[in-house]
């Protein structure tokens, strides 16, 4: 039997950079389960893409909308943008019973979603993070901080949380300004931000969108030098982009310590897939977690499985990592437990969503490197 | 005195300095699509990604470059690069123009319909561009990053504001300035430049004063792609090469070429001042400058703010239609289809 | 071939287009690829208004979409009560504070003379604003206050949603008239591009304005005029009847809901299209194109230019607001963020080009093929890459770059399709007589 | 054979319907060869034709012996014809010096003798050099459509209607100067609607109807033809 | 019942109409001659309301029409010409002529959806008179062409076609003559003098033709250098010196003039 997977991600649009690493990290999971040859008895399972173009709600739902009617998918990895994922799972996932986990949207919005029990996501909601960072903001000693957040829901949605968690751990925001990505210039926002103040500046954006062009000209303005660079900031563009320019800068990932996404980096790598973004790991696991919910539930069948990803996803159970999901697909055939960690320590809670372990990292040498996990 | 300077050096720092340099990059933009509005008569949308193609094979070719070890000391070495990046959009855009727009400009086709073609042209440039050097960001600047750096500026004065002033940000600013001289001389005083306007006037009676009119048009692809390399290069060179962000400048840089009049080269100079300086000026927040320039009873607490930065694109949008109600055909009159 | 046999032929080609599609693909994909065909063919309906009849460049189509989204949320949503009361009074005291400032500052305008003038408007506008600002501020933050994740702004008026059609269309009208007003002195391009920055700073304002629809927060789980899959799975009536036609409930269930948003699209498109046809093939419609050939000259035949171009300026935003309305239902959010031009205006105009401007048909089929293409290059290109690259050799490092690139060919393809149209039939598919 | 000699020209525009039926207009070195007709006879039509601006699919068009049938407009200009066309002959958007200088486009001599010229005979171009040619007033206009031809100094000129809208006393001095012009030995095909005043500077007048030759004769005769009077010069 | 009074209009520094004075007696046809640029088209403008003078005023019958838009000035019976052709070059020659009537019912929006019938009754009246103009411009052949695509002589005659579709108290033509054969004219002449005599309409003509001045006009007004240099019978303007200096001359078309 060959299963097949649906994948929804903006591959053109404006986090088409992201999408194409996200996109191979799931379906290295796949392919993971296929060699094994360990799901239900020796199934496949192949992915079949649809381009979510992370803004176009009507393209997206058609997408689906393909991939669940006439290629006959049994579950879907996606989609990556809160706007795109909210229209599909009401007009498309919901309507036809289909699994959705998604790896990227993080919307606290989408906690509240009508989704009759078929949606999940390995990504925190963004109200945790903030609680995070702003931890790590006032143990690094930064007394004041200025906020600058990409225009969506994403960023402000987590500039909500960080200013009224840093806020209420006795921080300063100075300001707060969204920045729209994609644009030209961002003179503007700098300028402001800088007039404002602060010890640091926080920008809650996208690595390879807005995010850079602000840090930079904050640079070279001198406005700022050290930053606070929540997950969708963290990956290898930065450190290629200011290298040891943000010396001593900050930020928060998903992650923990059991958990590690190098494996998954270093086998997707290649010329064509630039694996230093962010939300690779949670593509992975995204996938992991729908195929060991069927191993779980003993068919590929959406209404069956559904049930069962809390359950793989949780305690109780024997831990598995990245890797390791072979052994995850033997335990549960022989009727074990199993509690996925995967590429981001994956722990649901309430509606299906990821707990959210942190790993709080520092720029040393102009390297990312790992302070400590929270 | 000292707290006036150091005000004054904030606000050139952070507001008239950048603004400057963006306006010229709008404003370099603004020169191509203007001359395509002013001579073939239509608004070109793939303006924007013809600036990427030509910034892209910059990018190539400065890498290769780099490979080989040449550099330019303090200047980046792109602009090395940037002659072979000419020629190749130059052919690029003439082969575009037999293949496509030929066509048209035959069948005497409106200029609505040559808009929507170049929107077909735009969206296969852009997967060109896309294709060969994929979506992400590229940097391929180098040479020395500043003329003045904050850190020096501050030793040099002993102010307690800095001013920093980029090496690209110079030879945008210059750039802008001499090409927007030649074109204008061109246009104005050459007899191919006249020809130009003539063709664009008055295509029939060109041709019936002996004016090629295929000449002229390549003449004019040319140019434009000469002016869309060095934009794009230049805009690559400040900020970042991202395929994308090349068709977002598309927004603000016909904005530029509108309300300084289509088809007049200084419009488009004066419309990239106009709206880099209203998008960073009108939303500046006072408070920095203001701790200095008021006595420290009047100090602000709060951001002095007209207007939240989100709005900085709509009010950059306001000032432009508040221009074209006074000026319907921009500031410097331009021609209108 | 003549004019009327060319046109069927295409309507009829297009309709199997759709048909193929249901065939081949599946129904729910052809039904859902026919109603955003339907609502693209109203949009373009109202871009030929203007462009097609009146030669009004208006390039600020997603804004009056995006007006119609707005109408959604509030006429359909449900009040939220304690923001009103947070803050609700405060808000309206504000917006009439804005609006009389302006009011006053347009009498002003017309009032006064020479140097006065110029002075009395902005000590207004200043004095307007800074009081504005000041009653609007705190309820803003008031509003957004209330439970920000979840509501944050002041709901909607809780009406049923088919009502948030005609009030998209009046909403978009209005603005419209407001913009008229001040821009449609303005030519060609200059129009374009003025009326691009409006829409531009409507979107900025739903994006910012979290009080109002909660900004890029978003509105979700909007109000449907049609029932829910899930309840129609549930019921029992509906599963015996799907089960006695032989088809599986759930595909059952989702076809009965595009179907019904099938037959409403329909109504609404037949309607404005019987609307526009008879107002074309009219006088009205003559005095119209005297008006787009020769303004001078109409002017001087005693046809009010400026008036005639404000009424088909309103008319065609509201039936773009009307589109907009519909696809806001349809897709059961307002995501002020997902509102870019390429895709709500350039698209649009594309449609009307493509199809035939200043022919009612022409635009209406170019809604319906242009989506169609929209929708299906995304598999296409990949298909086309496969089928480009077949020849390679398996390990090649150029065929992975090129399946890797091959989303992009999504545009690509579109490009290439747009210019073989238009490269074969220059003036549209079904040109103006 | 003529100079210039369009031979049985029949064709139309595009793909409409022919205008020209058969028609032939021909003028010699020295001479002036005028056409008249009424309103939409096709008198444009058939300088176009002459001109290369329109599918003529029969008959031929040669210049100095030699068959030009087949050249662009363009190539025609660079052969030394020249042209005025009855509507849009003028660069609006440009100095009256300017569309001047556009007339001179082929020449690589020095022009300024010519421009002189022009400038003596339409003294008001002159004080109008530097404004745009498009707020000119209407019989202004059609001095500068002249004008251009004229600085082309070419080896054959064509006008059509040169004299409309152009007050007497500027008329009188266009037809002397046309004259003059013929006189070093340029052919000059022109139509008019003035006709009467045409006819009587004419060497050759052709009178059209319908795309086809009516009449063809001097200009003498012509005007002494009470027929040709009545129906086409206004009695 | 038209006075100009003091009338300028300056583009620049220029004066291209430089206090002009003048007077049109209703039931009058005026001829406006002067040498080219003299400003009569510049003054036509200014009084059909498309551009605005620098000052003076322009009243009809005794109300003050300056500076009101064309639309305004058409509904008070005040028509003009173009002397540059101003057709609606993608419609049919029949309908640039159906649509100047004023109030037609079928131009509002409400009536072209409900009163279809009362629209149909209107337009058969419409078309049949449509017809009879192009038929009296000789020119019913071209009734379902292009208007952008008739000949340059063509395009004037359909000028002055509109002028005939509606019952107009004064009109302005702006040289309906330049590019028409002169036997047509001739029939035009005859019909301007059949409009005046038979419904009372006032003309002013500009015209560099004497022939068709002198056969239709009286009085004749000549312009020059944006002024009003002579008035009168077309025998006293002829006779003045001014007006043979600036304008007449004394070539070859003069004297032909005179012979006739
Ligand atoms: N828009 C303008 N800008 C500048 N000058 C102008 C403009 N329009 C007209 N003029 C000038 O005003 C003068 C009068 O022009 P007008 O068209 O009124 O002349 P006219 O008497 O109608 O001449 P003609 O008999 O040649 O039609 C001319 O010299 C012309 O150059
Ligand atoms: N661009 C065109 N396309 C199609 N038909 C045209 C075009 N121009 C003119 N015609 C037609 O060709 C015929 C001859 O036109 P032409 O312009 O040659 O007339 P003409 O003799 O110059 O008349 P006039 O004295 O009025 O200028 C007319 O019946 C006209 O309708
Ligand atoms: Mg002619
Ligand atoms: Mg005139």
């Amino acid at each position: 039997e060959d299963i097949k997977l649906g994948v929804i991600m903006g591959f053109t649009g404006p986090i088409e950079s992201l999408t194409p690493a996200m996109a191979a990290g799931s379906e290295y999971a796949m392919k993971e389960v296929s060699d094994s040859g360990k799901l239900l008895g020796g199934a496949t399972v192949s992915s079949v893409r649809g381009d979510s173009t992370c803004i176009d709600a009507a393209a997206a739902s058609a997408a689906a909308e393909r991939l669940i009617t006439s290629e006959g998918v049994k579950g879907i990895v996606g989609a990556d943008c809160s706007g795109v994922t909210g229209a599909i799972l009401a007009n498309v996932a919901v309507p036809n019973g289909m699994v959705m986990i998604s790896p990227s949207a993080t919307s606290p919005a989408l906690s509240a979603a009508e989704d009759n029990g078929m949606f999940f996501r390995t990504s925190p909601s963004d109200a945790r993070q903030g609680q995070v960072l702003a931890d790590v903001l006032m143990e690094q000693g930064f007394k004041s901080a200025a906020i600058t957040y990409t225009n969506n829901d994403y960023g402000k949605g987590l500039a909500d949380s960080i200013a009224s968690a840093y806020a209420a751990a006795g921080g300063e925001v100075t300001a707060t300004f969204a920045h729209e990505d994609g644009k030209a210039d961002y003179s503007a926002e700098v300028a402001s931000l800088a007039s404002a103040g602060g010890d640091i500046l926080i920008v809650a954006g996208y690595v390879d969108q807005g995010g850079p062009g602000v840090i930079r000209a904050a640079l070279d303005t001198g406005a700022f030098d050290t930053f606070a660079l929540p997950d969708g900031m963290i990956g290898g563009a930065l450190e290629e982009a200011f290298g040891d320019e943000i010396e001593g800068s900050i930020g928060t990932v998903p992650g923990s310590e059991s958990a590690n996404t190098t494996m998954i980096v270093e086998a997707i790598s290649s010329e064509t897939v630039d694996a230093s973004g962010p939300y690779i790991g949670e593509s992975y696991d995204a996938a992991a977690l729908i195929m060991l919910a069927m191993q779980a539930a003993g068919s590929s069948n959406p209404g069956d499985y559904a049930g069962k990803i809390m359950d793989v996803a949780n305690a109780p159970g024997e831990k598995i990592n990245t890797g390791e999901l072979a052994k995850g697909l033997e335990i549960l055939a022989a009727g074990g437990e199993i509690d996925y960690v995967g590429a981001t320590a994956v722990e649901l809670i309430g509606g299906g969503e990821a707990a959210g372990g942190y790993r709080e990292i520092v720029i040393k040498g102009g390297k990312i490197t790992t302070a400590k996990y929270r | 005195m000292i707290d006036f300077l150091n005000g004054l050096v904030a606000l050139s720092n952070f507001v008239l300095i950048p603004a400057i340099a963006y306006g010229s990059q709008l404003a370099l933009g603004a020169l191509g699509v203007t001359l395509i509005y002013g001579i073939l008569r239509f608004s070109n949308f793939a303006h924007g990604d013809t600036m990427a193609f030509g910034a892209m094979v910059t990018v190539l070719v400065t890498w290769w470059l780099q490979g080989m070890g040449v550099s330019l000391g303090p200047l980046p070495t792109a602009l090395l690069a940037l002659p072979v990046a000419i020629v190749a959009t130059m052919a690029l855009v003439l082969f575009t123009d037999r293949m496509v727009y030929k066509f048209y400009r035959e069948q005497k086709a409106k200029p609505v319909i040559l808009v929507i073609v170049s929107m077909g042209v735009m969206f296969i440039m852009n997967g060109l561009v896309r294709f060969i050097i994929g979506v992400n960001d590229q940097r391929f600047s180098d040479g020395e990053r500043f003329i003045v750096s904050v850190r020096e500026f501050k030793q040099m004065t002993g102010l307690r504001e800095g001013l920093a002033i980029k090496t690209t940000q110079g030879i945008t600013v210059i750039v802008a300035v001499v090409c927007v001289a030649l074109l204008f001389w061109f246009l104005n005083r050459t007899r191919t430049g006249k020809s130009m306007r003539a063709y664009s006037d008055n295509e029939d009676l060109a041709l019936l004063s002996g004016i090629n009119p295929e000449r002229v048009v390549m003449y004019t692809w040319m140019i434009v792609a000469a002016l869309a390399t060095i934009a794009g290069t230049l805009y690559g060179l400040d900020k970042s090469f991202k395929p994308f962000v090349y068709f977002m400048l598309l927004l603000p840089i016909f904005a530029s070429a509108i309300v300084g009049g289509l088809g007049n080269p200084l419009g488009a100079i004066a419309g990239g001042y106009i709206i880099a300086f209203s998008e960073v000026t009108i939303t500046y927040a006072w408070k920095k400058v203001l701790k200095y320039w008021l006595p420290e009873s009047l100090e602000p607490d709060s951001l002095v703010q007209l207007l939240s930065t989100d709005y900085k694109f709509a009010v950059s949008f306001v000032i432009l239609i508040v221009v074209l109600l006074f000026k319907p055909t921009g500031i410097f009159k331009g021609k209108s289809v | 071939m003549t004019y009327s046999l060319r046109t069927s032929l295409l309507f009829l080609l297009m309709a199997s287009l759709i048909l193929g599609e249901g065939l081949l693909v599946s129904w729910n994909s052809a039904l859902g690829i026919l109603n955003f065909g339907l609502i693209s063919a109203i949009l373009a309906l109202g871009v030929n208004l203007q462009w097609g009849f009146a030669g009004l460049f208006n390039v600020g189509v997603m804004g009056f979409v995006a007006l119609g989204g707005l109408a959604v949320v509030l006429t359909s949503t449900q009040p939220i009560g304690e923001a009103w009361s947070a803050g609700g009074g405060r808000m309206i005291l504000a917006l009439v504070t804005g609006a009389a400032t302006i009011v006053v500052a347009v009498i002003a305008n017309n009032r006064l003379r020479g140097r006065a003038r110029a002075a009395a408007i902005v000590a207004i506008l200043i004095v307007g604003f800074v009081l504005y600002r000041f009653i609007f501020d705190p309820a803003a933050q008031a509003i957004e206050a209330v439970n920000p994740a979840a509501t944050g702004y002041l709901g909607g008026l809780g009406l049923p949603v088919l009502m948030a059609w005609p009030i998209g269309g009046l909403l978009a009208a209005g603005a419209a008239w407001l913009v008229g007003k001040t821009a449609l002195g303005l030519r060609s391009d200059y129009l374009a591009i003025a009326t691009l920055g409006i829409a531009e700073i409507i979107i900025a304002v739903m994006k910012n304005e979290d009080w109002l629809a909660r900004g890029v927060k978003n509105v979700s789980g909007l109000p449907r005029p049609m029932p829910y899959e899930i309840d129609l799975q549930k019921s029992e009536s509906f599963v015996a009847s799907a089960q006695s036609l032989g088809i599986d409930p759930v595909t059952a269930s989702t076809l009965y809901v595009k179907l019904g948003y099938s037959l409403l699209f329909s109504a609404v498109l037949i309607l404005i299209l019987v609307a526009a046809q008879l107002a074309l093939h009219s006088p009205w419609g003559r005095m119209m194109r005297a008006i787009r050939d020769n303004e001078v000259a109409a002017e001087a035949m005693g046809k009010h230019v400026t008036k005639r171009h404000l009424q088909i300026f309103v008319l065609g935003s509201a039936v773009c607001g009307i589109a907009g309305a519909m696809m806001t239902t349809l897709d059961g959010q307002l995501t002020p963020g997902s509102y870019q031009p390429l895709r709500y205006t350039f698209l649009i105009w594309v449609m009307v080009i493509v199809g035939g401007s200043g022919n009612n048909l022409g635009a209406v089929l170019g809604g319906f093929l242009i989506y169609f293409l929209y929708t299906k290059v995304e598999v296409w290109g990949p298909d086309l890459m496969q089928l480009v690259t077949s020849g390679m050799a398996d390990d090649s490092s150029l065929k992975e770059h090129l399946i890797a690139s091959a989303a992009h060919m999504r545009l690509l393809t579109m490009g290439v399709i747009l210019l073989m149209v238009l490269r074969f039939s220059p003036r549209g598919l079904i040109p103006e007589k | 054979m003529s100079f210039l000699n369009g031979q049985n020209m029949t064709g139309g525009y595009g793909k409409g319907p022919d205008i020209l039926h058969d028609c032939t207009v021909a003028v010699d070195k020295g001479e002036i060869a005028v056409i008249v007709g009424p309103n939409g006879a096709g008198k444009s039509t058939a300088m176009k034709a002459v001109f290369g601006m329109l599918n003529v699919h029969s008959g031929v068009v040669t210049l100095d012996g030699e068959d030009i049938t087949k050249l662009s407009p363009q190539a025609r200009v660079q052969k030394g014809m020249g042209f005025v066309p009855q509507t849009s002959n003028i660069f609006t958007s440009m100095t009256v010096e300017e569309n001047l200088e556009m007339g001179a486009f082929i020449r690589t001599d020095d022009f300024s003798d010519t421009m002189a010229q022009v400038y003596d005979l339409f003294p008001i171009l002159k004080d109008k050099r530097h404004q745009h040619a498009g707020e000119l007033s209407g019989g202004q206009r059609q001095q500068v459509a002249v004008g251009r031809a004229l600085m082309t100094q070419p080896k054959v000129l064509m006008l059509d209607e040169p004299t409309a809208g152009v007050s007497p006393i500027v008329m009188d001095e266009l037809f002397d100067r046309i004259i003059e012009v013929s006189r070093t030995g340029i052919p000059i095909l022109m139509v008019e609607q003035n006709a009467r005043q045409a006819l009587e500077i004419a060497d050759k007048g052709y009178v059209l109807v319908q795309g086809a030759n009516a009449y063809t004769g001097t200009g003498k005769e012509l005007l002494a033809d009470p027929e040709v009077r009545k129906s086409f010069l206004g009695g | 019942m038209i006075v100009v009074q003091d009338v300028h209009k300056h583009f620049g520094g220029f004066h291209a109409v430089d206090g002009a004075t003048l007077s049109i007696e209703p039931g009058s046809i005026t001829g406006l001659i002067g040498p080219n640029g003299a400003g009569k088209t510049t003054l036509f403008n200014v009084i059909a309301g498309v551009l605005k003078p620098t000052s003076g005023t322009v009243t009809m019958d005794g109300e003050d029409i300056t500076g009101l838009p064309p639309h305004e000035l058409f509904h008070k019976g005040l028509l003009r010409t173009f002397q540059i052709a101003h057709e609606f070059s993608s419609m049919t020659c029949r309908e640039n002529l159906m649509m100047v009537p004023g109030a037609q019912s079928g131009e509002t929006l409400w009536n072209t959806w409900f009163g279809r019938k009362r629209i149909a009754d209107e337009e058969r009246a419409l078309r049949a008179k449509a017809d009879e103009v192009l038929e009296f411009l000789t020119v019913e052949h071209l009734a379902d062409h292009k208007a952008g695509q008739v000949s340059g002589g063509q395009k004037k005659l359909l000028e002055l076609g509109r002028t005939m579709m509606v019952d107009a108290k004064i009109v302005f033509l702006d040289e309906v003559g330049a590019g028409v054969n002169r036997t047509l004219l001739n029939t035009i002449g005859d019909a301007i003098l059949r409009l005046n005599k038979e419904r009372d309409y006032t003309f002013v003509v500009i015209e560099h033709d004497m022939d068709f001045i002198g056969k239709i006009c009286d009085p004749v007004i000549c312009m020059a250098e944006g002024k009003v240099l002579a008035e009168g019978t077309l025998a006293e303007i002829k006779a003045n010196e001014q007006v043979i200096e600036a304008y007449l001359g004394t070539g070859l078309k003069n004297k032909d003039m005179m012979e006739a």
